[in-house]
């Protein structure tokens, strides 16, 4: 009954769905999108909004990768929102997986094949990670997958060695390093020029290592941040073991 | 005096002096009635010195002061005095708490009074009835969600029909009402719901039931509660039929015997109240109960006079509200002074108090003259107005049901008189003294009007007679001394030199036999020990009458009440069962929702 | 044009939706929940779509596709991410409290 | 001058400093919380003085919108972060009464959901508006399921399932905006809406509504509510009620008023409060247990701001705003006050707690607390509920006021029910005084309500901006 009744729902959902979408064309040239609008001087603009970030972008920026630009500079706001988010998350589930009383549980040792790659590996992955979020401004990736590679890292370390435990504290000391560096950045735009998250450093040439101002700071930060969250998380669901 | 000065004497003053009576703790009952004393010194003062106001907190209250709030004002203020003062010796627990409550009744009670838009009226009236709800709540948090609940039809019913005003006028002013905006057809409407959201503070049946429950609360209280607060019911029922709407509006709904077609059903209605609230409460033994009832039944011919709507029923109903607002917060009073000497409130084991407290027991006699309407209270006058309104327009149900209801008034009157102050003292009660001082003064404050107004009734048919003039009602015929109407009317003076003769040939009468004083235990029965039962005859009162209408009784309109929320509770847990407590259910009405809310928007642009 | 792009995202959306709706396992729910997720992701990036257009990245020649999607559905995708952890740790935390994951007998202990 | 970004980055820096300074003091990090949500609250209030001016835009990143994100601040956004942060202040204060591990943690989600409900309300953005109900969700899920127990769990898991629904249909309505307008900012979105395809417009309105409509509790989206409610610490009860609640109604008036300007569909939102209204109260009525019934009463109080600001005109929007401070004042004074009588009776049903409320100390807040929700003047919730059912009547809705107003009768049965036994006599023994981090917050909240219902001047002159509201304005 319920089932029918879900399949129905699930059916009806797809059809009014695709009812909607005939209307959206896909895949259409950039010059038809509608000029976009600035609500504070009342100006409607000759161009649409992607357009403006991919003509103006690297200047606005000195970001070769325009993702980059659009995550950390233009919508950088909703990026420190996610880096919350995440930091909720791991908030989250180290209060719900907090135990009080530790039952410590046993555990099997892994084989010498599994540990010795595993730490063979652990370098090349943390490189591999830092070198995805430090060139985040230049080539794809930036903070979040290269955050990511990091934790695949100490999963990896989890896996090998069962009795492997990153210390919370300092987990959470280089998570809120890392978000303060976040704010403190976004505050120092602020005093600077006047706005939150300002990119206050010089450009730079574009495709250089050193170039569009704080965002490879604050990818790092992400990044470093996006590392121990997630190592946290994974860490706090293992839960205890001896 | 402007508009600040108007609002803070009568409604500021009261919300201060509630606040700081919180903390005056065991003296708050004294600093309450220095603060009521205040507003009612300048009550006295300002008389004639009328106007309108408005005041700005945001939203524009609109006050106006003239005769008819003065009026009204003039009872609660009276009647709120005395309360309070009664409350200075009866010990209340937590007396801060009391005297802030029915401050705040108060203040909430002067703003219903001089509030000339309905956003002040709404606003004042929940004050009110709020603080009415936790004073009752100090006795019975059963008895005070019963009154809650009727507080809160009423507010809702009035919401009602000052949402239709609103919705024609666009205002919330009074004036703004007549302005033609309204369609004819609609009046009743507007009417109906505001005269049943008055009329539910009045307690008129069937919206009744909960007086005898909040009526029961400390005696205080409900002093102020029927003897000041339920007016605030027939002054708005007044100005909604007679101030808002204007008798001309009234009187083009079609007229029966000159009455207008909008107002006699609602004059039935106050008939049947007068008529049912007369007859519970002759069979009610417990003496709060009684008055109770009675308050219900006495409020019945206030609306029988505003519902009739000529100018002599009008004044009688005004005058009677008045005279209501005296004798009944007085017989509250005694009670309360009975109550707080012997600790019973049944009257079947009272008897013979007449002798111990004999200042009380005069001051009840008179309250129970008025309420009867025997000849020489003021009372009378009233009441008789009533019936002479009733009766020159040959009203066959109204009238005959006021007669039968007034022979029931006498008939619990008596019960009163009879089994609280004579009768034979019960040994318990041997040592009862009489009521402190600051209860018979209150009781004394009240009893004064009674007395003077029964003598120079032309005082107060002059405030009411400026009244019915100022909202074009037509007016009375009356001197100091008297009233006339088409068919008769009333002449003070010719009564009070016949009761005078009167009292000097029963005096004499009285002197040339010498009656001697029976004991108790100066006993007739031989030397057998009588049953305690058998004893005094208000055990059992009444018993051949209960019995007839025993039939009648059987069906309560408050067991109606019950099995009628029964029924919606029992719904309630049906519909309940949506919450079902499982999260795929809401996910799936979730996906419900959203399509539904999709196709009935594609619907409209379709 | 046939849209299979949009139709594919909306079907995973509708999956979603039945998985939710219909699977008696938590952690079935939670993956149908990931799914819709999912679904409104790619939904995104086929919103963003130019034909023979590539990646927004400056030093390869145009066009180039809409780079917003794609930036906002990498914050998405975080916001999925989190919102997986924290249900998976709720649904451990029930696990522990009740030993099952049916749902069926979770609630029923309820009652 | 102040930026309203400071009201997000400031708290965003204590939540990150919070866990270094955990490792040495964790009493520092719960009153570096009540610090923090008073300077927060202190600087709203301040915000509130600025934006009655006009309206305050504060560009982030220093691109013009609809390049970057803008934070768009009228009076009335103002206001009600003002009253989310000066509720916030009073519960952290109760919050020290919580005592489970891991208090360090308790406190960063505190006060991320702080500032999430204070993002929601101050951006104007369309898809930071999203980020932000994600941070508010998250961090609501994390404590709703913090006392660790079956029922919060429960709780939890049920509010996550229907609010990850409800964002999945926000981010859906969001990618139907984008595709056909090309930009996320809301004023840009409100002058171009007219040129959507209408079905897809309707559409998209019916998602963010959908999605929003589950943070502010509407029927048939609010069944994660009293779960959530219940099972969360008591802090946390009040919290969701006043902070979430309001920053997804006030999403939802963003929505209807601010971004679309649908006329003849406003109607099908005062039935769908309507609806809010009646179950929610109706069912309330039916609850044993405290919490809960706090709960279904704050879904009818819920679909009351609903109605309200679907009702549409400008005295019911007014009120609807009203209500919200209202309702968040006082459903935050309730909570606390249900906290301390479960504390003080050792049982969450209303039964167990004959005579708990009779120490004035909790006595009185809480009957001005249940009387303000009721709608009676003179506290803040009387202005509110009269100026929606007064808006209400103007349209014509005369039906659907009536039947709000049996829900209501209603409201008043179940209210006087449970203060009859709180009142009631007879278990003075068991009567304890609560202490002051519960009476601190509790008279905080009731001042506020008393004053703001006894003078509404301050907070009316700044509803009166609602005009500009409606009409698509900040």
């Amino acid at each position: 009954m319920k089932k029918a009744l879900a399949i129905v729902l699930a059916i009806l959902i797809f059809i009014v769905f695709a009812l909607a979408f005939v209307k959206i064309p896909f895949g259409e040239k950039m010059s038809t999108y509608p000029h976009y609008y600035n609500p504070i001087t009342n100006q409607t603009s000759n161009m649409s909004l992607p357009q403006h970030y991919l003509t103006y972008g690297k200047n606005d920026t000195g970001a070769t990768n325009m993702v980059t630009a659009i995550v950390v500079d233009y919508r950088g706001f909703d990026t420190l929102g996610e880096v919350t988010v995440l930091f909720l998350a791991s908030t989250g589930v180290g209060s719900l997986m907090y135990v009080e009383n530790k039952v410590k549980k046993k555990v099997r040792r892994s084989n010498a094949v599994v540990e010795t790659g595993s730490k063979l590996l652990f370098g090349f992955i943390i490189l591999f990670g830092a070198y995805i979020f430090i060139h985040g401004h230049l080539t794809p990736g930036g903070g979040f997958p290269g955050g990511a590679v990091i934790a695949s890292a100490f999963l990896l370390l989890y896996l090998a060695y069962p009795k492997f435990h990153a210390k919370h504290e300092k987990l959470s000391v280089s998570e809120s390093i890392a978000g303060l560096t976040f704010v403190i950045v976004g505050l120092i735009g602020l005093i600077i020029a006047g706005y939150f998250l300002y990119n206050f450093l010089p450009f730079g040439l574009p495709t250089y290592l050193f170039s569009a101002g704080v965002i490879p700071l604050i990818y790092v930060a992400i990044g470093v941040k996006v590392g121990s969250e997630l190592t946290a998380i994974v860490d706090s669901m293992m839960g205890v073991r001896e | 005096m402007d508009a600040l000065t108007l609002f803070g004497i009568f409604v500021l003053l009261p919300l201060v002096g509630a606040l700081v009576s919180y903390f005056g703790k065991k003296y708050a009952p004294i600093i309450a009635v220095i603060f009521t004393g205040i507003s009612g010194i300048f009550l006295y003062l300002w008389y004639g010195n009328f106007g309108s106001y408005t005041i700005d907190i945001g939203v524009k209250l609109n006050l106006t002061f003239d005769i008819t709030t003065w009026f009204f004002m003039l009872m609660m203020n009276t009647v709120i005095f005395s309360s309070l003062l009664f409350s200075v010796s009866s010990k209340l627990k937590r007396a801060g708490g009391f005297a802030t409550l029915m401050l705040l009744g108060f203040a909430g009670a002067n703003g219903v009074l001089l509030a000339r838009d309905f956003l002040s009226l709404y606003l004042f009236w929940e004050l009110m009835s709020w603080s009415i709800y936790l004073l009752v709540l100090r006795t019975s948090g059963e008895y005070a969600r019963r009154y809650l609940l009727f507080g809160v039809l009423s507010a809702y019913l009035l919401i009602m029909g000052i949402g239709i005003i609103y919705y024609y006028t666009g205002s919330f002013l009074y004036a703004d009402a007549l302005s033609g905006a309204i369609p004819h057809a609609i009046w009743p409407w507007i009417l109906t719901f505001l005269i049943l959201g008055f009329g539910i503070k009045m307690a008129i049946v069937p919206f009744h039931v909960w007086a005898p429950y909040a009526y029961s609360s400390e005696q205080p209280f409900v002093a102020f509660l029927s003897g000041g607060l339920s007016k605030l019911g027939a002054f708005g029922i007044f100005m909604s039929m007679y101030s808002i709407a204007g008798i001309s509006l009234l009187q083009s709904f079609g007229t029966f015997r000159g009455v207008s077609l909008m107002g006699y059903p609602f004059a039935l209605l106050g008939a049947a109240t007068a008529f049912i609230g007369t007859i519970l409460a002759i069979f009610q033994d417990d003496i709060r109960k009684l008055l109770a009832y009675s308050s219900i039944g006495q409020l019945g011919y206030v609306m029988i006079g505003l519902g009739l709507g000529t100018p002599l029923a009008i004044g009688g109903a005004m005058f009677h509200a008045f005279n209501h607002a005296f004798f009944k917060s007085l017989l509250f009073l005694g009670a309360g002074a009975v109550i707080y000497r012997t600790g019973k409130y049944k009257i079947s084991e009272m008897g013979g108090l007449g002798y111990r407290m004999p200042f009380t027991f005069m001051f009840v006699l008179f309250a129970i003259f008025a309420l009867a309407g025997i000849p020489l209270t003021s009372g009378f006058i009233s009441k008789w107005m009533l019936y002479e309104a009733a009766i020159s327009r040959k009203f066959v149900i109204v009238a005959p049901l006021m007669l039968i209801a007034s022979v029931g008034a006498y008939l619990y009157s008596y019960r009163i008189l009879y089994g609280v102050f004579l009768g034979q003292l019960k040994d318990e009660d041997k040592n009862v003294k009489e009521a402190p001082g600051p209860m018979l003064a209150a009781m004394f404050i009240l009893m004064v009007p009674l007395v003077i107004f029964s003598i120079v009734p032309g005082w107060i048919l002059g405030w009411i007679n400026k009244i019915l003039v100022e909202n074009g009602i037509g007016k009375l015929n009356y001197t100091t001394f008297s009233y006339s109407s088409a068919i008769g009317g009333a002449n003070m003076a010719v009564f009070w030199i016949a009761f005078i003769l009167l009292l000097i040939f029963a005096m004499l009468m009285f002197m040339a036999k010498k009656a001697r004083v029976v004991d108790q235990y100066d006993n007739y029965l031989a030397g057998e020990a009588p049953p305690s039962v058998a004893l005094h005859a208000a055990h059992n009162y009444y018993k051949p009458l209960r019995d007839t209408w025993a039939p009648l009784l059987k069906h309560s309109i408050d067991r109606a009440y019950e099995k009628f929320s029964k029924f919606f509770a029992g719904g309630f847990y049906e519909i309940k069962r949506i919450y079902t407590g499982n999260p795929q259910d809401y996910a799936a009405y979730l996906g419900i929702a959203f399509l539904a809310f999709l196709l009935v928007g594609w619907w409209l642009l379709w | 044009m046939i849209q299979y792009y949009y139709l594919g995202s909306i079907a995973l959306i509708a999956i979603g939706m039945y998985i939710v709706i219909a699977k008696r396992n938590l952690i079935k729910i939670i993956l149908g929940l990931d799914i819709m997720d999912t679904g409104v992701n790619l939904l995104f990036i086929s919103i963003g779509y130019v034909k023979n257009a590539t990646a927004p990245i400056e030093n390869v020649p145009g066009p180039y596709v809409d780079p917003i999607p794609q930036a906002l559905v990498l914050t998405a995708i975080v916001i999925g991410v989190s919102v997986m952890a924290l249900a998976l740790s709720i649904a451990i935390g029930i696990y522990k409290k009740t030993g099952t994951l049916e749902l069926d007998e979770i609630l029923g202990v309820k009652k | 001058m102040i930026r309203p970004v400071l009201l997000i980055a400031l708290p965003l820096f204590f939540a990150f400093l919070s866990p270094i300074i955990g490792i040495w003091s964790k009493k520092g990090v719960r009153y570096l919380i009540i610090f923090a949500t008073a300077l927060n609250a202190t600087l709203a209030g301040i915000l509130l003085l600025e934006a009655l001016q006009k309206p305050v835009f504060d560009i982030i990143g220093g691109f013009q919108p609809p390049l970057g994100i803008v934070l768009m601040v009228g009076p009335l956004g103002a206001i009600i972060a003002f009253i989310i942060n000066l509720v916030a202040f009073a519960i952290s204060i109760y919050n020290l009464k919580v005592e489970k591990e891991p208090i360090v943690r308790y406190s960063m989600l505190y006060l991320l959901l702080v500032m999430g409900s204070t993002g929601m309300v101050l951006t104007g953005d369309l898809f930071n508006l999203f980020v932000f109900l994600e941070v508010t969700s998250i961090a609501s899920y994390g404590l709703a399921a913090y006392n660790k127990d079956k029922k919060g769990y429960l709780g939890a898991m049920k509010y996550v399932i229907i609010g990850s629904i409800g964002s999945t249909f926000v981010l859906l309505g969001i990618a139907l905006i984008y595709s056909q307008l090309r930009t996320l900012n809301m004023l840009d979105i409100a002058a171009r809406i007219g040129t959507m395809d209408p079905y897809v417009k309707i559409m998209a309105f019916t998602s963010l509504f959908l999605g929003f409509g589950v943070e502010a509790e509407m029927f048939p989206l609010n069944t994660w509510v009293p779960d959530a409610y219940d099972g969360a610490p008591h802090p946390i009860s009040a919290a969701f009620a006043s902070l979430p609640a309001k920053a997804g109604v006030f999403a939802l008036a963003r929505v209807i008023f601010t971004m679309f300007s649908f006329t003849n569909f406003l109607w099908f939102v005062v039935v769908m409060g309507l609806l809010t209204v009646f179950f929610g109260e109706i069912v309330a009525y039916t609850q044993k247990d405290l919490k809960r019934m706090l709960a279904y009463s704050s879904i009818g109080q819920m679909g009351m701001i609903i109605m309200g600001l679907g009702i549409g005109t400008t005295l019911a929007v007014e009120g609807a705003f009203y209500q919200m401070i209202a309702h968040a004042l006082g459903k935050a004074l309730l909570f606390i006050a249900a906290g301390f009588l479960i504390y003080a009776a050792r049982s969450g049903k209303i039964e167990d707690m004959k005579g708990m409320a009779r120490n004035p100390l909790i006595g009185i807040p809480l009957l001005i607390g249940a009387l303000s929700i009721m709608g009676m003047p003179p506290f803040a919730g009387f202005y509110g509920k009269f100026f929606i059912l007064m808006g209400g009547f103007s349209q014509g809705y005369y039906a659907i006021i009536a039947l709000f107003l049996a829900a209501s009768i209603v409201e008043v049965a179940y209210y006087a029910r449970f203060i009859k036994i709180v009142f009631e006599r007879g278990n003075e023994s068991k009567v304890i005084r609560p202490d002051a981090a519960t009476y601190v917050p509790l008279i905080i909240l009731a001042i506020i309500i008393v004053v703001i219902g006894v003078y509404p001047k301050p907070i009316l002159t700044v509803l009166q901006h609602v005009g500009t509201f409606i009409a698509g304005g900040a």
